[in-house]
Parts: structure tokens; sequence; C-alpha cells
């Protein structure tokens, strides 16, 4: 990774706060409305051609990220630079055709694709919106497409249930790359499916990005996954991110607790030596009604004062990575 | 003993002076009695009234029987009647609202007490038929309605008449008993003395076919509006029969004199020729009522029974027609409302089969009364309606409905002639003269068929055998002072 | 919380009423007839008479300003004087009222008692006779026109086997001073079980005939919800405790089952409180329903204006206790 | 069938024994045959796990035995004993008794598992209520509500007396999932069947919540069967682990061995697709193909399509056969493919 | 169309549309195929009523008077029904009748669709503003007891078939409005929806094209139900004296003026009834097998 090339994507401060129950009636008859703040000021950048990975738990805010940055939310502040262009207020025209370059795969296969539309129109829906290709063109790229994500030209005229679960995500994939984009976000694009598809999906999104030069921004709960794909990872937790750095320095040595009880907390298959258990305690807290100071106060081990009243900023540690906690060295 | 009366509608209120519906007369007329009242056979006589005598053209003075209590226990004096009778003329008399049975009293212009027992009423101008209309007042309690206000007697009574109210279960029923202290009512009209029947009771049904069930059941003894096909039903059982009254409503459908096509008499006579009475009031009415050849009851005053009868004839129909410029016949529209639906079903398709082939249109009466005002458009074709006559004399159908522009013309006839007969009839105090005037007019009217003269429907009912001594009256109220069961 | 729920339900009722006054009185001021007119229509009258009257009415004023002062004084709860019984408008709906009460709160206690054990016997014994049997009368329920269906039964109980009368609400022997104004329960206050008797034999047939329909609808709702719960992993886990299966069925089960079966029973209790003229004219039950359908045939606007806020009132209303029912069924839900 | 035992299961008869299992739903598109032919043996105070992927019949197994399979499926063939009894042959009141007391059963999905319209405090004292002998004849109703009480400290739930009367929803996903370990225990039952514990919840709260569970088997000295399509889970909780693949179990053994040296062609193939943090440069080798219907197959090994060792002697019904002390494998080219 | 096919598609596949699969799994539901065939037979008697009706249903013979239907004394086998208080065929005009029925059924059903549909996917989808306005709409409407409302539009429109028709499409179409609002609702937070707006397609498309092929089957099952609803409402209408003119028959209609003649000629009412009731019922079971047959979730 070259440090001195301008990443691909840029994020400062973003945040995504959503706002439950501002119905003007609700407003007048309870009490003021609720303020989720699913992103809280997050900064990271993606350099062209690397896959971060972003982990964390349930919830924590890695879906809202990952829409914000594509703009399918829009972000409450913060700013978003793609490609050198600043993209947080870009006009809506202007952002339908950036759209051709960011593309997302969804997580679940099922509620993804349209179950009313064949495959055919679902790859070639956005060929057609942006008048990219002849209508007579539009089924032989299809047709590649399909065949590159490993289906076949006869499956055109299938619908979405006459398919198992990884060939959906397979059409979704198509679907996303048909644009030739050139960053792609993954949303767990793996965790509902079988784990012997799991592997296959992987290996798939693994080949794609080597030939077409893909960028990826792949989110997973699977730490397993995610140590395999990603160059570097980020550790998302109640809407922070905690930690981020190279893939290998953080999980052999992560820095944060957090990111410690959650590689101890993996069950291994491995016989081996074992990673001490880092045992949390608690639950996670509302997102609601998020604990003030280090938000991971409530369930750290190492929990200090300190931690309770301020909150950390991500900060250069040893090595390359960045982390966001009090501890000199935990 | 206990008299049920199945009953079509509820009172819309109790207060005599406060409504303008039959039916919520026919209710408080058994609790309320007025200066004068009318025999079954509707010959005006005496009430709260001894006598009354006409001193000029626009005096009356009426004698007020002595020992008339209302159901409170209190003597009615002459001061009762100025009262009742001022609040009906009076505008705003009823706290603040102006009786809507106002005009009924005609040009009434005062009342007054010329001594304890007589009360002097004076006209504005001569109006023959101010004892006719009078049994259609009943007389209020002045202390009792300054007591409760005018609010407080829609729903309490204090009455002269042989019941008093018990409770009125709003929509159900209405119960009423026997005033003990009555004074026996008109002595014209005997038996005179108390009620019969301990209890009285309306019950409301409205619902035809369960009126006469429960007529039929036994839980109630009579019933009003019996639907002419249920006689058969009524007859049939061994508890029950049919009695009958002529009614005071002509039945006519109003031909539009003024438009294409009927503004040509020919087409006109056509119509009356298209249908044939006879069958429909033989077959959908079965026999109950009487075919008319012109505006008036055979009972009503001045009725003239010599007037020809335009035959049923088809054929001479279209003959007609073709001669009045119509050889293949007219389209026209028949409004009506929906009660008479049937019946209407019924002549617009004889007056197709002669070729004036009629749409009937069921509009709701409230709409066709304004399309069919005198001051309306005169869009309409034929109008199926009909007008009461409760007085029985014509100054209260003829003059509205047949002269030029008056209230009820809906057939916007205008005939100088019968114009001026009419007039003269109004102011003509002697009344055989005045009938030979009313006459006249009648065979005009007959000759220039403004209408399609239909019929007089008899009002029926069902009575229990259960029931002696009642009898129905053409004026379709149920006095029930005479009745008794068994 | 709830009382600030109740407060939204109020703030919600503002728009609604106000939309539905506007619609009434739009609906009334286009419609052609003159109430006047058929007033005076039975005793047919002069112009002046008719004139006056307009004035009393203050029908002789532009219908703008009539609006004007009808909101005016509906704030204030005076819905004027209604034309034909030239009484207040609030009194001549109230005395209608209980009737109307009286007859809903029947048929849906009639619907639910039939429809809550059916469904859930129909949910348990799915595909077998009684299932069929159900699915079947609930179809035929809900394909009965009420009007009809009330003739025939009329002639069939009422005339043909003499069970019951055929109309009207009790038999006026029975006085029964008002408590409740439901004279059912009335009767029973007052020691007075044969007027109760009676009263219950006048309800039997109405309530019948508004209930079978409303207990079809309930029957398939109580059914489809049961199958879903029966099908839930909570039912699983629970007959996996080894507890009775009359808990698993009528405890665990129904509790939940129960919440869809209120909101339907809400929204047509809702429409049978303002939708049972057909069977009050066919059954000649005093009700409000036949009065405000009289009321609009002879244009007495008054009370058409009234009637139908209280309408919009109840459906409000209804829906509120509806949601109070899930709370208690449902603590998930909150208000 | 003869089992050879392990160390942990010698000298001891099996708690639960299944023989033969075949268990069937009848569908739209026919008749799916969900479990084919399962043997399993659940010894005294072990923890067996089961492993496989979604829809290979893990779930349904276990349904069988506490006979609470969803309609229209139904156990059509082979043979149960627990404890002695004979579980297909029980009735309705049999199965009452049964339930709950001896053999208990969490959920997947705990938010789905609680009745929402119940308080904790009622979900547990219904269990107590029904089965408990040795609650006191007065004051039941308090004597179970003081034990549940207990079973909620038990698990760790905080300050359980005054959350006791809470509704589910009250509580987060793996508070959820220990309430309804406790009322699983709550009668201290001689088997547990964990039914994926876990998948619902986030890896530090999955790490609390098998820790628990391993915890309370060794206190309560009861067996578990921890139903997972997780590897790794499997290799840190379980004692023995059987693999099943379309309904039938293809391979089985101790748990450790099982997993350093898997014999079946799809174990092998499952193991190798886990990405380890360990070797971050191991390649994750996909398994091509999917799981096959289960509607009318027979006759044929049913990782067939998969395999890269098929043969056409692997066209018939295969035997489990013993492959080592205590390891059964479902695969006749077990030698060759080795190799 | 010379366009080479140039990727071969097999053709049974290309059938096998959800769509295609719901129609087949209800033509193989018995129960409700006879249904369909009833309703569809009421259609054509609708269609074919100056063919199929003995008589013209508007000859008034008052010599038939209540006439009793063919199997009673003093019934004729010309008359099968036997004849109404004009001494009209009463078959003939149940057959005539069920024009007024499937006209106003369908009609109404079809415009409250259309209008609710678009009205649905308008506040479903745009949120905001255009919710609000339609849902306070919506409340005001649902606050007006159904009848009442049609019977009020009526006396402000007077009779006739188009004005029926209006009168109950006024609020009919909230019913298909708040269906279609509450699957929007749901469906606009599915992914698919989401992906189509991250490849840069328009709210129009993602309203017309994604969203509502997907929630049309619900709208259909629902429409079917109301359809069943409306002719009671119309039939009701009628009874209460507010529907067709005269002498066109309407079932309803026909059981009101019936009702006079109900204790012994009872055949005047109880045939228009039962005509109402078959066709409503055979709706109603079409429509549950419809249910059944999109939406699986609900078959039971
Ligand atoms: N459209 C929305 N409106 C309101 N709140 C939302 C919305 N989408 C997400 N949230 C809330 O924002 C928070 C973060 O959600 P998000 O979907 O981003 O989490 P996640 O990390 O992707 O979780 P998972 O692993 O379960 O997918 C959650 O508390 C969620 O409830
Ligand atoms: N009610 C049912 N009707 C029809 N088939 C069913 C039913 N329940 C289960 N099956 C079938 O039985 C097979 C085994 O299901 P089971 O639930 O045991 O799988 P599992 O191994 O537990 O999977 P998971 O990991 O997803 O829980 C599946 O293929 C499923 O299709
Ligand atoms: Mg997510
Ligand atoms: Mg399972």
């Amino acid at each position: 990774m070259n440090e001195t090339q301008s990443p691909l994507l840029d994020v400062r401060n973003l945040e995504k706060v959503y706002h439950l129950n501002s119905g003007l009636l609700q407003r007048i008859a309870r009490q003021p409305a609720l303020n989720l703040r699913a992103v809280d000021k997050v900064s990271f950048s993606v350099n062209a051609g690397e896959t971060l990975g972003l982990i964390g738990e349930s919830g924590c805010g890695k879906s809202t990220l990952a829409r914000t940055v594509l703009r399918l939310h829009e972000p409450t502040s913060g700013s978003i630079t793609f490609d050198g262009r600043d993209i947080t207020k870009l006009p809506h025209r202007e952002m339908t055709a950036l759209r051709r370059r960011m593309q997302i795969i969804f997580q679940d296969p099922y509620a993804s694709l349209n179950p009313r539309k064949s495959v055919e129109e679902i790859v070639g829906l956005p060929l057609s919106l942006h008048r990219i290709a002849q209508r007579s063109e539009i089924r032989d790229r299809v047709v590649a497409m399909l065949e590159s994500v490993g289906l076949k030209s006869s499956h055109l005229g299938r619908f979405p249930h006459q398919f198992s679960g990884g060939q959906r995500q397979r059409i979704g994939i198509a679907r996303a790359l048909i644009l030739n984009p050139s960053f792609v976000v993954c949303d767990e694009p793996v965790s509902a499916l079988d784990v012997s598809v799991q592997a296959q999906i992987i290996a798939l999104l693994g080949s794609l990005k080597r030939e077409l030069g893909l960028t990826y921004l792949f989110i997973s709960h699977d730490i397993g996954v995610i140590g395999h794909v990603s160059d570097r990872i980020a550790v998302m937790y109640l809407g922070d991110i905690v930690e981020i750095g190279p893939a290998r320095e953080l999980l052999r040595a992560p820095q944060h607790p957090y990111t410690r009880a959650l590689l101890s907390a993996v069950p291994q298959i491995d016989a081996g030596p074992k990673r001490e258990r880092v045992k949390l305690s608690g639950d996670l807290p509302s997102p609601l009604a998020p604990p003030p100071g280090c938000k991971f106060h409530t369930r750290c081990p190492f929990a200090v004062e300190r931690c309770r009243q301020e909150t950390p900023a991500l900060r250069k540690v040893a090595g390359q990575g960045m982390v966001a906690c009090h501890l000199e060295q935990a | 003993s206990e008299l049920r009366v199945g009953f079509t509608l509820d009172a819309l209120t109790l207060d005599p002076a406060n409504h303008r519906k039959r039916e919520t007369e026919t209710i408080i007329r058994n609790i309320y009695d007025g200066l004068l009242t009318r025999d079954a056979k509707m010959k005006v006589v005496s009430e709260l009234a001894e006598s009354w005598t006409q001193v000029d053209p626009l005096t009356y003075d009426f004698k007020i029987r002595k020992g008339v209590t209302f159901h409170d226990g209190s003597a009615m004096t002459a001061d009762d009647i100025v009262f009742t009778f001022e609040r009906l003329t009076k505008d705003g008399a009823m706290g603040g609202q102006t009786s809507p049975r106002k005009d009924l009293v005609g040009p009434v212009k005062a009342i007054s007490k010329v001594d304890d027992q007589t009360v002097r009423f004076t006209l504005s101008e001569p109006w023959p038929i101010l004892p006719a209309m009078l049994p259609v007042q009943e007389v209020v309690s002045k202390a009792f309605t300054e007591k409760v206000g005018s609010q407080g007697l829609a729903t309490q009574t204090n009455g002269t008449g042989p019941f008093k109210l018990v409770e009125w279960r709003k929509g159900d029923s209405i119960i009423l008993q026997r005033y003990d202290g009555y004074y026996g009512g008109a002595t014209d009209i005997p038996p005179v003395g108390k009620a019969c029947v301990d209890r009285a009771i309306f019950k409301i049904i409205p619902e035809n076919a369960s009126r006469v069930a429960a007529l039929l059941a036994g839980e109630v003894d009579i019933i009003n509006e019996l639907p002419p096909y249920d006689m058969k039903k009524v007859e049939a059982s061994a508890n029950t029969k049919v009695m009958k009254v002529n009614g005071t409503r002509t039945f006519f459908v109003a031909l539009n004199n003024t438009k294409k096509p009927f503004d040509d008499v020919r087409v006109r006579k056509a119509a009356n020729m298209a249908v044939n009475k006879a069958l429909i009031i033989e077959k959908v009415l079965l026999g109950t009522a009487e075919p008319l050849n012109g505006v008036m009851s055979p009972d009503a005053f001045g009725y003239n029974p010599n007037l020809p009868a335009y035959p049923f004839d088809p054929e001479g129909a279209k003959k007609l027609l073709t001669e009045a410029g119509y050889p293949n016949g007219v389209d026209v529209t028949l409004d009506t409302e929906g009660a008479f639906k049937e019946m209407v079903e019924a002549v617009a398709a004889m007056l197709t089969k002669a070729n004036i082939r009629a749409k009937v249109n069921v509009v709701e009466g409230s709409t066709l009364r304004a399309k069919w005002l005198p001051t309306s458009e005169k869009t309409g074709d034929m109008y199926f309606t009909s007008w009461g006559n409760g007085s029985l004399d014509p100054a209260d159908i003829f003059v509205p409905t047949l002269r030029t522009g008056d209230r009820g013309n809906s057939a916007f006839y205008s005939n100088k002639e019968v114009d001026a007969l009419l007039d003269a009839a109004n102011v003509e105090l002697d009344q055989t003269k005045r009938a030979d005037l009313y006459k006249k007019a009648q065979v005009i009217v007959n000759k220039d068929a403004p209408w399609m003269f239909l019929w007089l429907p008899q009002d029926i009912y069902g009575v229990s055998k259960r029931v002696s001594g009642w009898e129905p009256s053409a004026d379709s109220r149920i006095n029930l002072h005479d009745a008794c069961v068994k | 919380m709830k009382p600030l729920a109740l407060v939204g339900r109020i703030a919600q009722l503002v728009p609604v009423l106000l939309g539905v006054s506007v619609i009434v009185f739009v609906m009334m001021a286009l419609t052609p007839g003159d109430p006047v007119e058929i007033m005076l229509a039975d005793q047919q009258a002069t112009p002046q008479q008719v004139q006056a009257m307009r004035h009393d009415m203050g029908l002789d004023r532009p219908a703008l300003e009539r609006f004007g002062v009808f909101l005016g004084n509906a704030l204030t709860g005076n819905f004027g004087l209604s034309f034909f019984h030239r009484r207040p408008v609030a009194e001549v709906i109230a005395e209608r009222l209980p009737a109307t009460v009286e007859l809903t709160l029947a048929a849906l206690l009639l619907a639910i008692a039939i429809s809550v054990p059916l469904g859930v016997v129909a949910a348990v014994k799915k595909n077998k006779l009684v299932d069929r049997l159900a699915a079947l009368g609930s179809l035929f329920g809900i394909s009965l026109p009420g009007f009809w269906f009330g003739i025939i039964l009329i002639i069939l109980f009422a005339v043909h086997l003499k069970l019951l009368p055929v109309s009207g609400r009790m038999e006026f022997a029975c006085e029964v001073p008002a408590i409740t104004t439901l004279v059912t329960i009335d009767s029973l206050l007052r020691g007075r079980p044969d007027c109760f008797a009676n009263a219950l034999s006048h309800l039997i047939l109405p309530a019948l005939t508004l209930a079978l329909p409303m207990a079809a609808v309930l029957t398939r709702v109580q059914r489809a919800a049961m199958l879903e719960v029966l099908r839930s992993d909570y039912i699983v886990f629970a007959q996996a405790k080894g507890i009775s299966r009359r808990r698993v069925l009528w405890r665990h089960a129904l509790k939940n089952a129960l919440v869809p079966t209120v909101t339907v029973a809400a929204i047509e209790t809702g429409s049978l409180l303002g939708g049972n003229m057909v069977v009050e004219t066919v059954f000649g039950w005093p009700g409000l329903g036949r009065l405000v359908v009289e009321s609009i045939f002879v244009r007495n606007y008054p009370l058409v204006q009234a009637a139908v806020l209280f309408y919009a009132v109840t459906y409000v209303l209804l829906n509120f206790i509806a949601d109070v029912l899930y709370t208690m069924l449902n603590p998930r839900v909150r208000l | 069938m003869h089992s050879t035992r392990s160390s942990v299961t010698e000298m001891s008869t099996p708690l639960l024994s299944i023989r033969g299992l075949k268990t069937c739903f009848p569908t739209r598109a026919g008749l799916v045959t969900a479990v084919d032919g399962v043997d399993l043996d659940v010894y005294p105070g072990e923890c067996l796990g089961i492993v496989g992927e979604s829809g290979s019949g893990k779930s349904v197994t276990f349904a069988s035995v506490i006979g609470l399979v969803r309609s229209p499926g139904y156990v059509a063939d082979g043979s149960m004993q627990f404890d002695g009894i004979d579980l297909r042959g029980l009735n309705a009141d049999g199965w009452r008794t049964l339930r709950g007391r001896d053999i208990a059963m969490t959920m997947q999905d705990a938010l789905t598992a609680l009745n929402p319209a119940l308080t904790v405090a009622e979900q547990i004292e219904e269990v107590l209520l029904a089965h408990a002998t040795d609650l006191p004849r007065r004051g039941r109703r308090d004597a179970a509500r003081a034990r549940a009480i207990e079973m909620l400290r038990l698990v760790g739930i905080p300050a359980p007396d005054k959350r006791i009367d809470d509704y589910p929803h009250q509580f987060s996903g793996g508070m959820r999932q220990r309430i309804m370990i406790a009322i699983a225990l709550s009668c201290r039952p001689k088997l547990l069947i964990a039914d994926e514990p876990t998948t619902a919840l986030d890896v530090t709260i999955q790490a609390q919540v098998l820790d628990l569970i391993s915890d309370l088997r060794r206190e309560l000295g009861m067996s578990v069967v921890l139903i997972t399509h997780d590897l790794g889970i499997v290799a840190e909780h379980t004692d023995r682990v059987a693999v099943m693949y379309a309904g039938q179990i293809v391979e089985a053994g101790v748990t450790r061995e099982l997993i350093d040296r898997p014999r079946h062609p799809y174990t092998r193939g499952l193991i190798g697709l886990i990405p380890r943090l360990s070797d971050l440069d191991a390649p994750i080798k996909p398994i091509e193909g999917q799981v096959p219907e289960l509607i009318g197959l027979g006759g044929t090994c049913r990782f067939y399509d998969r395999c890269d060792f098929r043969a056409s002697r692997c066209r018939t019904d295969i035997p489990m056969e013993a492959a080592g002390l205590d390891h059964q494998v479902r695969c006749v080219r077990v030698e060759e493919s080795l190799q | 169309m010379s366009i080479a096919v140039r990727v071969p598609v097999m053709t049974a596949e290309r059938i096998e549309t959800p769509t295609w699969q719901s129609l087949r799994r209800f033509a193989a539901d018995r129960f409700s195929m006879v249904a369909a065939i009833v309703v569809l037979a009421f259609v054509l008697m609708a269609v074919l009523a100056p063919w199929l009706a003995p008589h013209d249903p508007y000859e008034t013979d008052l010599l038939r008077r209540l006439q009793a239907p063919a199997w009673m004394e003093g019934g004729e086998w010309s008359y099968l029904l036997g004849c109404d208080a004009l001494g009209r065929d009463i078959l003939s005009r149940i057959i005539y009748g069920s024009q007024v029925s499937i006209t106003i059924g369908l009609a109404v059903v079809l415009i409250a669709t259309v209008i609710g549909t678009v009205l649905g996917l308008a506040a479903g989808y745009m949120r905001g503003w255009v919710d609000i306005g339609i849902s306070r709409l919506v409340d005001i409407l649902l606050g007006f007891p159904y009848l009442i409302f049609a019977i009020a539009l009526m006396a402000m429109m007077g009779p006739g078939l188009q004005n029926i028709i209006l009168a109950l499409v006024y609020k009919e179409w909230v019913v298909p409005a708040r269906v279609v609002r509450g699957e929007v609702l749901a469906a606009r937070e599915m992914e698919y929806v989401e992906a189509a707006r991250a490849v840069g397609a328009p709210r129009l498309h993602i309203m017309f094209r994604e969203i509502l092929p997907n929630i049309l089957s619900p709208v259909i099952v629902v429409s079917t139900i109301r359809m069943a609803h409306v002719i009671i409402l119309e039939a009701s209408l009628s009874f209460l004296g507010i529907g067709v003119q005269p002498p066109t028959a309407s079932w309803g209609s026909m059981v009101a003026d019936g009702r006079a003649f109900i204790l012994d000629a009872w055949w005047v009412c109880t045939f228009p009834g039962i005509a109402i009731l078959f066709l409503v019922l055979s709706i109603n079971v079409a429509s549950q097998g419809l249910r059944d047959a999109f939406d699986p979730k609900f078959s039971d």
C-alpha cells in the first residue's frame, strides 16, 4: 500500500443519526424524538485496489456506514470524498451518474433480488437505466457477466426463487459488477449462506477483485472471513471505529480491549495453545442511550475513571494501526 | 285492559304546536283535545267548545265547555285557549320559534277572550273553512307551558284528552293511560265518558310486513297502513279483520302543461286513456281505491259526481297522439318517490303500451318537490304525486293545486276561467252557491285534463276482533277514546 | 406515557373531525331539496309559512356563515335544533343511541362468543371436519346480505315458529326506569328477570343478523392468527416444557392470537355502530342508524352533522380501546 | 450396530439411544425425508456436538427425540430409547411428564422462543409447577417463584428478583438466551438439547453463553446435545461429535480425533473451508455444488455430486463403518481418498 | 422483429414466473376453481341476459301478480321462479339483475383499486407530507360509516348507476390505499429496493416497476374480497330505496320490493337474496383460493 497515493474513498467525521418517532403527532403526544446515532463521527479511507474489512457486533452500525458512504442514506454530517471528489452534497442527477462507479452487494440474497423479475431483468437493469448498452447488446453483456460469476446463459429467463442462496448471491454480484464499478461495498455478502457455499462466494469475490482491479469495503461479523479477505481491518463498536490497522498486525496484536475480547471469543478449531480469553461481562448497551465517555467502558475489564468521562479519539500507536483507547498499553 | 296500536311512525314531538306531521298529530290527538273535532264521517263537531257561531265573515265566537280539566287536574279556561292560539299564530311565540302550524289557522288575526266562557277569533280576510281546520289544533295549558317552557312541552304533556302519557320510549313506543278526570269528549260522538281501555300503546313498527305479523301474532290490536296485499291474510285469520275508510288524499299524475308533449290537450287526454285504472285498482290496490275523474274526493264538499270518465282505450290514445303530431308516440319520464314505485311502474308499463313511453325516475321526494314547484324551471314531463285534503274542502286542494301559480300547482296549469271560479268561491258565503262554483270548475278541469286523474285510495287498517267501538276515520286519525278490548 | 397517548389520540381527532365536518357540510350544501319543503309537505303549507320557517332555521343565510355558526356551536357541544323534532339534536341522538349501543354490544359479544372458540378449535383441528365446517360457515357468514338474512330469520323464528318477537326492543308491559339505558342490563339491575328475558328475546334476531357476518370475519382472523401462533417457536418451546395442552393453547397461544382479533373487532364494531340501519329497518329497532338515514332523506342537516361527528369520534375511540387492549395482550406494543 | 467406545463413554450405557431414525415431511413438492436412518448414542454426562449445514436434519432429529416434529412431519421409522423408556411408545401424558423434567430443550432464537405476552416469571414458574415434585404443598407458587429467581441468578441475570416480572422483550438477546437456558434447566433434566444456542448472538455474547452451558453441565451432571454449524464451537465445547449431511450422519467420533483426522470427504471439505485466524495464508477451499434436495434420495452416497473421489461404487446405499476407535464413517472409499 | 434470439431460452422455464406459478396453484385448487367457474357463469349470465332470460324483465302483467314458482300450486313452468307484484318474471329479472350487481362490483373495485393503489404507493413510498395528507384523508373517510356516506352521496348526486358507482368509489379506494401503503412500507425497506436505488433507478421506476409488481397480489386478493362487499353494499343501497332506477332490476331492490309480500309470497324476495348469496359466496371462495395461491403464507 502506497501511503502517498490519494485514497479512492476518504471519509471524514461521517455521522448518521436516525430520528425515531419524529412524526408530527408523536411529537405532540410523546416524548421528544429519539435520536439514534448509528454512525458517530467516523473517519477512514480506502485506497484503490485494497480491501478494507469492517467488523463489529450486530447493530454497531456497519450497514449504516456502508449505505451512508454510498449515499443510499443521506449522511447527517461529515464528508465523503470519492476519487478526489466531494460527493457529500452531490446533486441527485450527478450522484446517479456516479453510481456506475460505486456499487453494493447485499447481505440477504433472498431479499435483495426482486422476486418478480427475471435474472435478465435484474442484471440488465443497471445497463438500461444508465443507457449504457443498446437493447440488443444488453443480453450479450448480461450473459457475459453471468458467466464470469459462474452462472449459465440458460439462467437468463429464470426467477430468483428458482435458485439456491449461493446462486442468488452470484446474481447480486453480477448486478453490482455489470456497470464496471471501481469500488464495491460488500455488506455481509456471505453471512446468510451455508458454510460450504460461503467459501465459494468468498473465492469468487477474491478472483473478481484480482481480475477487475476492484476496491472493496468488506463487511462481516465473522472475523475469520474478514481476516482472510482484508488488507486492512476496521473494528466498530456502537457507531465508533475503535481500531483500524493492517490485517495481520491487528489480528496478531490487537490493541483495543474490545478487539482483543472479540478475537479471543472466536471459537477455534485448532487444538494448539489458545489465546487467553478476555472475558467480558454484561450486555451490549442500547444504541439509543450509549454510555458516556468511551462507549466500551461498561464492558471493559480494564476501564478506569477516565474512560467513563472522556471519549477517546483514534490515535496512532505502535505499528501502522490506530486505536481509540485511553489505556497506553492495555 | 290494554289496547295496542301498531303504528308506522314515531311522534317527532309531543308539542301540539311544533310539528307538521300527520302521524305525530294522530298520537298527540289522543292526549290533547281540540276546540272542535270530527266524527268518523268527517263531520265537524264541537269538542272543548260547546258551540260556535259565525258572527260575520271575519268573526267567529266559540263557547267553551265547562268542567274540563287538564291531566294535572287544573281547570281549562278561556285563557288557555287564547294562549294556545296565540302560540300558534304569533311569530316567535314558542320560545323564539314560530309554530310550523301557523298557516293551518290561516288568516286568523286575533284571538280574544270575550268572557270566561267565550273566545273570539278575528280573521283578516274571509276564510270559510276555519271550522274545518280547527280540529287539527289542540289546546295546551297556559300554566303548564309557562312552567316547563316550550322545550319542555316536546316531551312532557298536560292535555285535556282521554289519555295521559306514561312513558315515551323514543322510536319504540308511546305508552298512554286513561285519564280518569276526562270530561267525556264530543257530545255528538257517543259514547260520552272516560276512555274505555286502561292503557293505550302506540308501538312503532315502520316495516309493513312486521306490522302485519305483529297484528297476526296478537302483539298489537290495530295497525295502520295495512298493505292491500295483506288484507286477505288478515281477513283469513280468525282473530283479525280489515277495516277501511275512504281517505282524503287524491292521487294523480301531474303533466307538465307548459312543455311538449303535454302542452297539447290531446296528448294529455291520450295519457288519461292509456291507463287501465280499473285493473290497477283491482290488482294492485285490490279494490281499495276509488277511481277519480277530477280533483276531489267523493266525500268532499262541492264534489261533482257527473264528470265524464276517460275510457281505457290504448288505441284511441294512439290515435289522439297521431292527431297531436306524434305518430310514433312520445318518450317521457315519469317522476315519482320510492314509496309509490310499484304503482308507478304499473302505470308506466301501460302508458308505454299506448306509445307514451314513460321512463320511471325514482327520486327523493324533496328533490322532486323542488323540481315541480310552480316557481321552478318546469323541466319535468310527468309527476306521480298526491295531495291531501284533510278538511275535505276544495279550498284546501283545488285552489293550491290548480289555480294559476298556486303553491301545489305542479302541472303548471293555468286557466283564467278556473281561476275566476275559484276566487269567487273563496269569498262566497252561501254554501250552495260556493259548491256550484266548484262544480263548474271541475268540469273545465276534467276537460282540460292537466293531470292523469287516478284514484283516491282508502286507508286500510288491520284490527283485532278483540277491539270494539273503534272506527277508522278519513283523516287517518286513530281516536282511541271509544275503543274497547275484550 | 399512557395519558400522553390519549392526548395524542385527541390531537389526532382534531383534523379528522374538522375534515369530517367540512365534508358533511359541503355534501349537505350540495344536496338538492329543502328541509322546510319536506317538513311542511305533509300538510301542504303556504309560501309565507315556508319562508318563515326557513328564517327560523337560519336556512336563509349563506352556507359559509351557517358553517361558521355550526362550528362555533359544535365547539361548545351545542349542535342546534333538529329541524324536524324541533328539539336539541343532542337530545334526539341521545334517545336513539342506547338502542344502537345495546344492539352493537350484543352483536359484538355474540360474535366473539362464536368466533374465538371456533377459530381456536378450527386452528387446532386444522383440515379436520370442524375446521372445514367453520371455514364453510364463515364463508357463508360473510356472504350473507344482512337485510335478506334478517327477513329470513323473521319468517323462520317469528312467523312460522312463533318463538321470538318480530320487532321492537322490549315488551311495553316492562317498565324499567333507565339506569344504564341498556334495557337488558337495566332490567337485571331493577330485578326484573321477566323483562330481561323479554328484552333478550327481542335482541336475539337482530343481534344474530349482525353478529353472523362479524363472527365469520373474526373466526377467520382468529383461526389465521392462531395457526400462525401455533407455528411459532414459543409454542414449540412451551410444549417442550411439558406443561398441559390446555395451558399451551389458552394461555400461551390465545393471548398472542387475540391481538389481530381485537383490531378487526374494533374496526367491525365501528362499522356496526354506524352501519346497522339496514338491520334496524328490518327489525324495527329504534336505533340511531335509521334516524340518521331518515334524516339524510329529509335533509335534517343538524342531526346528520352531529351524528357523523359522533361516529368519527367513536371510530377513533374504538381504535384507541383496541390499542389499549393490545398493550394488555402484548407488552411489546407500547402506546 | 456395534459401537466402539471412547474412554469418556466406557462402561456406561447410553442415556439416549437412537437407531434407524427416519422422519418425513409431506410437502407440495413431494415427501421430504429430513432424517434418514440416523443412529446416535448420548452417554450420561457427555456433551455431544451435532454439526452440519443448514437443512441437514440436525433440528428435526432432535425434534423427533422430544416428540415435537412440526406438522405435517412425522417419525416414519426407527427406535428411540431414553433412560429405559421407549420414546416412540409414549402417549401424550407420557410425553408431558418427560418433557421439561427429564429432557429439556433450548431453541435457536430466544426472541421467538420466549412467549412475548407472558412475563419471564410465569414462563419459568409454569415448568416448576408442572414438574417439580419437591415443592411444598402450601405456598407452591411462592416456592416456585423463589426457585425461578434462583435459576435466573444461576444463569447470571443481575438482580433477578427485580427483573423476573419483566417481559422477554425487555431483555437483551444474550439475556434471553440465558433465560431460556434457565427455563430448560429449572427441573434439572438428564438431557439438555441445545439447538444452536448461539447463532443469533454476537461472538462475545456467544462465548458467555457457551461457557455457561459447559459450566452448568458439569455442575448438574447432565448430558448435553449441542447442535451447531460452527466447527469451532464443536472443537471447543464437545466431547464427541456427529457430522450430518442431507439427513444422514456421515461421520461420528471423538471430537479432537475427528477434527484432526477427518475421514469423510465432506468432513474434510468442511474443515478445509474454515478460514483460520492462525493461518491467514491457508487458502479457503470451497466445496463446489450444493446440498441435494431431500426428496426421493436413496440408493446413493448423498455427497456423490460434490465429491472429488466419487466412483461408480458410491452409487449404492452406504453404511456407517468403523474407522478407528470410536470413529465411524459413511464412505466406501475412505482408505483410497485419504491417500 | 428481426433480432435473432441468440441465447436459447427454454419456454418451459420462461413461463415459470411467480405469477404463473400462483395461477397454476389456483387452478389445482378444485374448490376455488368451481367457485371461479360459478363467478364466470354469473358474468356470462349478465352478458348473455337478453338471450338467456325467458321473458322481458320489464313486461308487467298484473294478471300474473305474485304468481307462485313453477313447482307450487298456481305456478307455471314458463315462469320458473314465479312473478313479482307487477307480474314480471322473477327469473328473468334475476338474470338481468346480475348485470347491475356485476357491473357495479367490477367498476367500483376497478376504479377504487387503481386510485387506491396509486395513492397508497405515493403515501407509502414518498412519506412526508404526501403521506400525511393521504393518511389523514383516509382517516377522515374511515371515520364515516360506509353506508351513511354512500347514502348521503346518493342524496347529493341523485339516483342512477353511475352515481352508485361513484358513491361507492368515494370511500372504497381507501381499502386498497391502506393495503398498498402498508405493503409499500414493508417493501420499501427490502433490499431489492435499496439495490435498485444503488444502481441509480429513479423514484417512479422503483414505485411502479420494482415495488408495484410485488404488492399486486395482496391488492388483487383484497380487491376480489371487496368486490363481494361492494355487491352487498349496492344491494343494501337498493334495499334502502336509493339504488338503480326502476324498472331496472337490481337484486337488492328486488328483495326490498318483495319484502312487502314476505308473509306468503316468499319467493319474491327469497330468490334474489339467494342470487346475491351465491354470487358473493363464489367470489369469496374464489378470492380465498387466490389468496392461498398468491400468498402461500396465508394458505391456512
Ligand atoms: N432505517 C433505520 N431507521 C432507524 N434506525 C436504524 C435504521 N437502520 C438501522 N438503524 C439502527 O442503527 C443501528 C445500526 O444498524 P446497522 O444496520 O447499521 O447495524 P449493523 O452493524 O449492520 O448490524 P448487523 O450486523 O445486524 O447487520 C441499529 O441500532 C439499528 O437499529
Ligand atoms: N415443517 C417442515 N415441512 C417441510 N420440511 C421441513 C419442515 N421442517 C423441516 N423440514 C425439512 O427438513 C430438513 C431438515 O431440517 P432441519 O431443521 O432439521 O435442519 P437443520 O439441520 O436444523 O438446519 P438449520 O441449521 O438451518 O437449523 C430441511 O431440509 C427442511 O427442508
Ligand atoms: Mg448489517
Ligand atoms: Mg435447525
